[in-house]
C-alpha cells in the first residue's frame, strides 16, 4: 500500500530525465502529470516493479481542455494484490494529439483508446488497431465529444438534428 | 495422371457476419468471425450501434438531471448504476446520507443484482438451447419489478436513488412482501440448479469452454463475477467498501472449477448462482437492521460542486462501475467518463473464442454477460 | 385388397391401379397427415406454454385452436422471396423435397391391420431410406440459399443425419434379426394379443429367450430413439437450425409457404419416426389389451381401434419429443458426433451380436 | 408478391368473406422478429415470458426476417443501426408491419436534443404502424400496441378505394 507521494518518488528515482508534477491542491484525489510520449515506459514500470505492481489499468478517459487549447488522459491504475491506486495525467497539444499507447501493457487500454480517439482525436502511437469504436467507421463530422464539436446536417440521407 | 495442383482444392478463410440482428448477441452486438470450418480463427466484435452519446448528454445537464441517463446505460441494472453515480457524487460534495438511505440503497442494489443475474442465468440458458429456464427466470424476476415498482413506479428505469437521497421512501408493504420474495425465491434456485446448472449437456456444453486465467483477466481489467470465477476474491464491496456494505456479513464467491478448470464458463454461470444467494442474506440482515429516519433531508437544494475530480466506483452485477467526473465549479459536469463494466469484458471475447467453435462464442458471449447498452453508452 | 375391389369395380387393372394409388396416397394425407401437423404444431405451443408457466395460444378460437390454421392461412398470403443471388431451381425445389421424402414414409406406416398406404416386404427398410430424400432437400435448401448461416445448418444437418442413420439401423437389424421378417405389417400382426407379447418385452410366445431378449430390447429402444430424436432435428439434437447459432439454419432464408413447407416436414417427420418405434417395438397398432370390437362381437371396429391406438402411440412419443426440447439444452457438433459414433453404434452393434446369440439358443 | 398486392375494382360478398378470412389469419398468426435494442427490449422480452405471455395472440419470435410478419423497432435507433434496420425490414416478406416502441423510437426519447448519434424516430427511415409511448413502456402497452395494429389489419381491404 503506496500513497500518490511515495510513487512519485519511485518515479522520480527511477526516471530522473522525465518530468513530473503532483497536483493535489484539488477534490477529490491527487494525480501526477507526466510526459505524454513517455507514458508506456513509465506505465511498464509502474506494472513491473514488483513493489508498485499497478497490474490493472480501470480507467482512460480523453478530456478536452479547450480553454487551455490542450487535449488529456486520465489513466487510473490499481494493484489489486497491494490494494493501492494512482492517477496519471498526461497533456498533449490540440492540434497535433499524440500519446503513447499503453495497450502492450495492459491489454484493457486497447478499446479505451480507441473510444478516446473516436470522441477526441487522440492519437496513440503504437496501438494496435486504432480506428473508430463507438461512432461509424464512415463518420466524417470529427469527434462528438470535443467542445467545439458540430453536428452535420445529414448522414448517409438521414437528418440527424431533431 | 492425376496434376496434384490443379486438383488442390482451393480454400478460404469464411468470413461469418453475427448480428446485430441475431438471436444471441444479446443486443445489437456485431460479431465479424473468421472461421475454418465451423473453427473460429478469429473473432473481430463490433460496437457503437447503441450509442446514445451519454457522455455528451452529461456535459448539458446539471447534475440531478442526470440520474435518469444513467438508468438507461446498463438497462438490466439501473438502480446500480444509480448508485454508483450518487456514491461518485457524494464522493465529489462531500456530504453524508442518513442511514437509512444507505439501507434502502443496499437493499434495492441487492435486489437489482439478482434481477440482473436472473436475466443472464435465463438468457444463458436460452443460448445454450434451453428455453425453459429463460422464462422461469424471468418469472421471478417479475416479482423483483414488483417490489421496485411499488416504491418508486417504475419497472425498468427507476430514477429511484438521487444525489443524497431517494425519490421515496419506502411502500409501507415493501418490507414484508420483500421478506415473502426471499422465502419463495430460496427455492426457486434450487429449482434453477436442477434444471439447468446440473443438466450433464449443459456441463458438456460450458465446462471447460473459453477459460479465463486470472492473470490475463486483470491485465484486461475484467472485474465482477467474471473475474471473481477465474479464482480471486476481489469485490468493490468489500476490498474498497462504499455506503454500508462493510457492516454485513457475507461471501464472496468465486470458481473453484468444478466440473472443467478454473475460470470456465461454468464458473462464470454458477458464479452467478452463488452470488444470488450471498444477495438474499445481505437484503436479509439489511431489513433487519432498517433504520429510521427522513429519505429526503440529505438532498442538495442546488448541486454546484467545487472544481476537481472524482472517481466514484460500485460493485455493479456486470463488475466496477466507474464514475470518472470532472467538475469546473458549475451546475453542469466539465467531463463524465464512464468506466462501464461490459465494455471492459467484452475485449477479452477475442481471446477466449480462438479456437472454439461456432457454438462456443455463443455459450462464452453468454457467459460474460454483456449489455450493449452499458458498452456503447 | 383396395387394388383388387378397384380390379373388380373397373375390370381394367391400369385403372384399377391409378385409381388406388390416388385414393392411397392421398388418403393419409389428407385424412392424417395434414390434421396432424396442424395440431402438432399446436400442440406443441401448448405443450410448451404449460411447461413454462404460460398459456400459449389463447385468442384464436376455444384454448387457441384455430392459431395454427390462421399461421397456415397467413403463411399462404405472405410474399414469396427469391433473393437474387440464389440458385433458383434448387431453392424452389428443395421444399418439395424435404416434404416429399417425409411424406413417403408415410406410404409404408401400418396405420391399422386393414390400411397401409402400400404394403411392401421391405416396409421398415424403404422408410430409412426414402427419408434419405430429406437429407438431400436440406442440403439443397442450405446451398441453394447462399446464405452462410444456411450451408453451414444444412452441412451439420447432413453430418448429423448420416450417422445416426447407422445406430438406427443396426437397432432395426437386430429387429429383424429376432422377428425374421422387415414388413412392419407382419411385425406388428407378431405383437398381437396382450402387452406382453411386444418386442420390448421380448417378443410373443413364453420362452427363455423371451426374458433373456428384454434387458437387450430396453437398450435397442433407448439407442432407437436417441437416434431417431437426432434425424428429425429435435432438441438435444436440434443443431441445424439452432436458434441461438445459426438464426434459423437451411431454412433461414425461406418466406411464405416454402417455409411451411419445412416446418410440416418437420412434424411430419416427428410422427414417422415415432411411428416407427412405435411399430417396432410397442406393438405398432396392436392394442395393449385386447379390442373392444372383439368383445361386443363388432368386427368393424377393430381397425378404427387399431387405427386410434396407433395414433396414440405416435402421439405420446411425439409429446415425449416436445418434452425433451422444452427440457434440455442443445448438444454442439463435436460432442453430436461424439455421441453417435463413440458411444451408440459400439453399443447398438454389440447388443446386435448378444441378440444374435440369444436368438440362436 | 403477396396476395395483397391484387387489388379488386368492385367488392362482392365472396371477396369480403375472403378478405375477412385473411385478415383474420394476419392479425391473428403475427410472429415477430426476435430483435431488440436497447432498454425497451427487456419489456419486449418479459412481454414474451410468462406473466405477459405474447403468444397469446400467436406472436411467436422468430429469429429469421423471411419467416417473420412484424418487427418491434424497441428501443434507441442510432444512425449506425438505423441502415441495418433498414435493410432488416426490406428483408421481410410483405405483408409486414412495424411497431415502434418507446420514445426513442417514436421521436429520439431523451436523447432528442443532444443525441448526436441518434436518429430522432424510426419513421425517417421506415414507415411505422403503430407507436407505442412510454419510456420504456409498459408490457400492457406493448400488448395494446399489437391490438391496435390488429384493429388496423382488421380493417384492411382488397377492393380498391375509390376516390
Amino acid at each position: 500500500m503506496k500513497n500518490t507521494e511515495e510513487i512519485l518518488q519511485a518515479l522520480k528515482e527511477n526516471f530522473p530525465d522525465f518530468s513530473f508534477e503532483l497536483k493535489s491542491d484539488l477534490p477529490v484525489e491527487g494525480f501526477i502529470i507526466c510526459n505524454p510520449l513517455v507514458i508506456d515506459k513509465i506505465s511498464h514500470f509502474l506494472h513491473d516493479n514488483p513493489e508498485l505492481n499497478f497490474d490493472s489499468l480501470i480507467n482512460l478517459s480523453g478530456v478536452d481542455e479547450i480553454k487551455a487549447n490542450q487535449l488529456s488522459v486520465y489513466y487510473h491504475l490499481e494493484s489489486t494484490e497491494l490494494k493501492h491506486k494512482l492517477v496519471l495525467k498526461v497533456v498533449t497539444d490540440r492540434n497535433s494529439p499524440e500519446v503513447a499507447s499503453v495497450t502492450d501493457i495492459w491489454k484493457g487500454a486497447n478499446w479505451h483508446e480507441r473510444e478516446a480517439y473516436d470522441m477526441f482525436g487522440i492519437k496513440f502511437l503504437n496501438h494496435p488497431d486504432l480506428r473508430r469504436i463507438l461512432m461509424p467507421y464512415d463518420w466524417e463530422a470529427g469527434h462528438p465529444l470535443r467542445k467545439d464539436y458540430e453536428n452535420p446536417e445529414f448522414y448517409q440521407g438521414m437528418k440527424v438534428p431533431f | 495422371m492425376i496434376n496434384t495442383k490443379s486438383s488442390a482444392i482451393r480454400t478460404e478463410e469464411m468470413v461469418l457476419n453475427m448480428g446485430p440482428q441475431h438471436p444471441s448477441t444479446h443486443g445489437v452486438l456485431r460479431l465479424e468471425l473468421a472461421l475454418e470450418g465451423e473453427i473460429i480463427t478469429k473473432v473481430t466484435p463490433h460496437i457503437g450501434y447503441l450509442h446514445r452519446c451519454f457522455e455528451k448528454h452529461c456535459e448539458a445537464m446539471t447534475y440531478p438531471q442526470i440520474v435518469p441517463y444513467t438508468d438507461r446505460m446498463d438497462y438490466l441494472a439501473s438502480m446500480g448504476n444509480e448508485l454508483g453515480y450518487a456514491v461518485a457524487m457524494e464522493k465529489l460534495l462531500g456530504i453524508e446520507v442518513p442511514q437509512r438511505v444507505e439501507y434502502i440503497r443496499v437493499i434495492m442494489a441487492e435486489l437489482q443484482r439478482i434481477a440482473s443475474h436472473l436475466v443472464a442465468l435465463g438468457t444463458y440458458g436460452a443460448d445454450i438451447g434451453a428455453f425453459t429456464p429463460f422464462l422461469y427466470c424471468f418469472r421471478d424476476r417479475e416479482k423483483i419489478l414488483h417490489l421496485f415498482e411499488i416504491t418508486c413506479g417504475a419497472r425498468l428505469l427507476y430514477n429511484y436513488i438521487w444525489v443524497g437521497g431517494l425519490s421515496h421512501d419506502l411502500h409501507p408493504d415493501f418490507v414484508r412482501k420483500t421478506r415473502d420474495f426471499i422465502k419463495e425465491f430460496k427455492p426457486t434456485i434450487k429449482e434453477l440448479n436442477d434444471i439447468l446448472s446440473y443438466n450433464k449437456i449443459f456441463i458438456d456444453r460450458t465446462a471447460n469452454v473459453g477459460i479465463l486465467p486470472v492473470k490475463t483477466a486483470i491485465n484486461f481489467g475484467v472485474s465482477g463475477p467474471n473475474l471473481r470465477a477465474s479464482g480471486i476474491k476481489w469485490d468493490i464491496r468489500k476490498d474498497d467498501p462504499y455506503s454500508v456494505y462493510s457492516k454485513f456479513d457475507f461471501d464472496i464467491p468465486v470458481g473453484k472449477g468444478t466440473h472443467g478448470t478454473v475460470g470456465d464458463s461454468w464458473d462464470r454461470y454458477f458464479v452467478r448462482i452463488l452470488e444470488m444467494e450471498e444477495s438474499l442474506k445481505i437484503i436479509e440482515q439489511a431489513l433487519d437492521q432498517l433504520p429510521d429516519g427522513d429519505v429526503q433531508s440529505a438532498i442538495p437544494k442546488r448541486i454546484k460542486p467545487n472544481a476537481g475530480h472524482v472517481y466514484g466506483r460500485v460493485e455493479n452485477p456486470r463488475g466496477e462501475l466507474g464514475y470518472f467526473i470532472i467538475s469546473d465549479g458549475s451546475t453542469t459536469p466539465y467531463r463524465v467518463k464512464v468506466r462501464a463494466p461490459s465494455f471492459v469484458t467484452l475485449q477479452i471475447l477475442g481471446e477466449l473464442c480462438k479456437g472454439y467453435m461456432i457454438a462456443d462464442v455463443i455459450t462464452i458471449l453468454g457467459s460474460i454477460d454483456i449489455v450493449l447498452g452499458e458498452i456503447d453508452r | 385388397m383396395m387394388y383388387d375391389f378397384f380390379v373388380d369395380l373397373f375390370g381394367n387393372t391400369v385403372i384399377a391401379g391409378i385409381a388406388s394409388g390416388i385414393l392411397m396416397s392421398l388418403l393419409p394425407l389428407f385424412l392424417f397427415i395434414l390434421p396432424y401437423a396442424l395440431f402438432a404444431v399446436l400442440a406443441e405451443r401448448k405443450v410448451s406454454a404449460h411447461m413454462q408457466d404460460r398459456l400459449g395460444p389463447m385468442r384464436i378460437g376455444w384454448h387457441g385452436w384455430n392459431q395454427t390454421i390462421a399461421d397456415i392461412i397467413k403463411l399462404i398470403q405472405k410474399e414469396d422471396i427469391v433473393a437474387s443471388d440464389t440458385d433458383k431451381p434448387l431453392f424452389n425445389f428443395a421444399p418439395v423435397l424435404v416434404f416429399a421424402g417425409s411424406y413417403a414414409a408415410f406410404a409404408a406406416i401400418p396405420f391399422s391391420s386393414y390400411y397401409i398406404g402400400s404394403e411392401v416386404d421391405l416396409g421398415i427398410f424403404y422408410i430409412i431410406a426414402v427419408t434419405g430424400l430429406v437429407v438431400a432437400g436440406i442440403l439443397m435448401a442450405g446451398w441453394a440459399s447462399n446464405n452462410k448461416y444456411s450451408l453451414l445448418g444444412s452441412m451439420r444437418s447432413v453430418a448429423q443425419i448420416v450417422s445416426y442413420e447407422i445406430p438406427t439401423m443396426l437397432v432395426v437389424l437386430s429387429l429383424v434379426m429376432v422377428s425374421e421378417t422387415m414388413s412392419l405389417h407382419t411385425l406388428s400382426e407378431m405383437q398381437t394379443g396382450y402387452f406382453w407379447n411386444w418386442y420390448i418385452f421380448g417378443g410373443p410366445g413364453f420362452s427363455l429367450t423371451k426374458f433373456l431378449l428384454i434387458p437387450s430390447m430396453l437398450i435397442g429402444f433407448i439407442i432407437i430413439y436417441i437416434s431417431t430424436l437426432a434425424e428429425v432435428n429435435r432438441v438435444p439434437f436440434d443443431i441445424p437450425e439452432a436458434e441461438s447459432e445459426l438464426v434459423a439454419g437451411y431454412h433461414t432464408e425461406y418466406s411464405g409457404m416454402k417455409f411451411a413447407m419445412f416446418f410440416l416436414a418437420e412434424y411430419a417427420n416427428m410422427y414417422a419416426v415415432s411411428a416407427i418405434v412405435a411399430a417396432l417395438f410397442f406393438g405398432g397398432y396392436q392394442s395393449p389389451v385386447g379390442y373392444l370390437g372383439n368383445l361386443l362381437g363388432v368386427e368393424w371396429l377393430i381397425p378404427i381401434e387399431q387405427f386410434l391406438w396407433f395414433a396414440a402411440k405416435g402421439l405420446f412419443f411425439v409429446f415425449v419429443q416436445m418434452w425433451l426440447r422444452w427440457t434440455l439444452p442443445r448438444l454442439r457438433v463435436d460432442q453430436l458426433m461424439a455421441v453417435s459414433w463413440k458411444y451408440l453404434i459400439p453399443i447398438a452393434f454389440v447388443n446386435l451380436i448378444v441378440i444374435g446369440f440369444i436368438t440362436l439358443i | 408478391m403477396g396476395l395483397l398486392d391484387k387489388e379488386f375494382t368492385d367488392g362482392n360478398i365472396v371477396i369480403a368473406k375472403a378478405e375477412d378470412l385473411m385478415n383474420w389469419a394476419r392479425l391473428s398468426s403475427l410472429w415477430q422478429v426476435s430483435f431488440g435494442l436497447a432498454c425497451c427490449a427487456i419489456e419486449m422480452m418479459a412481454t414474451s415470458a410468462s406473466h405477459y405471455d405474447f403468444d397469446r395472440f400467436g406472436v411467436i419470435p422468430r429469429p429469421s426476417p423471411r419467416h417473420a410478419d412484424i418487427i418491434i423497432i424497441s428501443g434507441t435507433v442510432t444512425l449506425k443501426m438505423a441502415t441495418r434496420i433498414k435493410r432488416l425490414y426490406e428483408q421481410m416478406p410483405e405483408p409486414k408491419y412495424i411497431i415502434s416502441m418507446g420514445s426513442c423510437s417514436n421521436s429520439g426519447g431523451p436523447y432528442w436534443e443532444h443525441g448526436y448519434h441518434v436518429l430522432k424516430g424510426i419513421d425517417r427511415v421506415i414507415p411505422v404502424d403503430v407507436y407505442v409511448p412510454g419510456c420504456p413502456p409498459r408490457p400492457e402497452a406493448l400488448l395494446e400496441g399489437l391490438i391496435k395494429l390488429q384493429e388496423k389489419i382488421r380493417k384492411t381491404s382488397l377492393v380498391k378505394k375509390s376516390t
